[in-house]
């Protein structure tokens, strides 16, 4: 399941009915991205996205890592438009029969959704508005990848 | 007509949407960029600060992907999720 | 928090409490194990421990995890005792300011405890019981992160 | 009296916990094992079955370790949780 979702959601909530969805799996990876507010005064995050092309896109991603590693399922849940700090922007969990699978399905498709899917990032604070792009770091993560 | 879509920093910069009669002579991506760098101070601004890949009609092309009336081309600034 | 639970126990009301202890974390990285039934017909996993000696064993292994990677908080609950199939039988996340601490320190910590948590766990099915020790494979992850 | 703890596949096969007066000679971890093999055939096949580190008063020895009475002594075979 990929859901580009443009409220606040419950991550806990979907890890829930994921667990359900998936329950042969013996492994379960997941990473929570939240909005930070330990700097400057940023107040929230706007996502734009590219409505069809963003969703195909993770879509492929996804296929993708259904083709690395033997995964028994995965949902993908990423806000658009704007979040307020200390909210989830994004979940990323996988089902795998073994941790490894899970672990690195996961971490692949934080570093793609971080660098190369068609998201634009903008932090909001007192100080006005400011595009993000991701860092020499969030590239290397990704490079880590290439086959 | 061709329909002209702008994210992220271009889409503050430019608007979301335009519609644009493709003049003479503007019959690639590389060569619309030229044109709207020339004609448009504000968008070769936008463009000079950030790298831009276009999509026309939904697919990434390269800089001489032909253009025409009728296509949807979205000029992305480098993506940024998560 | 390190937690040795002897019942079932609900990883995603963990998490969600896990959360707002650490409002100030960009990231947040977890792993469930479930008890899978899909081998032979095994009914549960038994897991014994050596009551004291394993939670100051893992409490190490966490502190050496803080030592590593610039963590802002982690909790590890595992089940001792008799766990169905299908329930959950750990639970680890980490929490941290960027994706990669949180996600290593997590992997560090469920390597550590396949291998090298005073743990020893038994597989109960139809057929009997059988003691299970770790694969080839949880020996190399492990090897993973020696220094 | 030393007092002697069995986790794992040597819990079931000897009890989880027995008290046992340290015979005169068995001074150490590893004469400890070579006395209990000796003894009791079920410790023995067990034994033979896994590898076992001990721990004595709860920390992990080296087989040459000093053992004496009241001392806890733990057999542990490999570890392996999750």
């Amino acid at each position: 399941m990929i859901l580009l979702e443009p409220h606040s959601f419950d991550p806990y909530m979907h890890l829930s009915a994921f667990s359900r969805e998936t329950g042969g799996a013996g492994a379960i990876a997941s990473f929570i991205g939240v909005v930070r507010g330990d700097r400057k005064d940023v107040r929230a995050l706007f996502l734009d996205h590219f409505p069809g092309v963003t969703e195909r896109a993770i879509k492929g991603a996804a296929a993708e890592a259904e083709g690395r590693w033997p995964l028994l399922g995965l949902r993908i849940v990423h806000r658009v438009g704007e979040t307020p700090v200390g909210e989830p922007v994004v979940l990323v969990t996988t089902a795998a029969a073994h941790r490894r699978a899970a672990f690195e399905a996961c971490d692949f498709l934080m570093d793609y959704l971080k660098t190369d899917a068609p998201f634009w990032k903008k932090e909001i604070s007192g100080e006005g508005e400011v595009w993000i792009e991701p860092r020499a770091k969030d590239y290397a993560d990704r490079a880590r990848w290439s086959k | 007509m061709a329909r002209l879509l702008f994210f992220g920093a271009l889409g503050d910069a430019m608007g979301r949407e335009r519609a644009l009669a493709l003049p003479d002579g503007v019959a690639t991506a590389d060569a619309l960029i030229a044109y709207l760098c020339a004609s448009d101070p504000v968008f070769a601004d936008a463009f000079r600060r950030t790298k831009v890949k276009l999509a026309v009609n939904e697919s990434i092309v390269d800089p001489e992907a032909p253009i025409g009336d009728g296509d949807e081309i979205a000029f992305l600034p480098p993506f940024s999720g998560g």
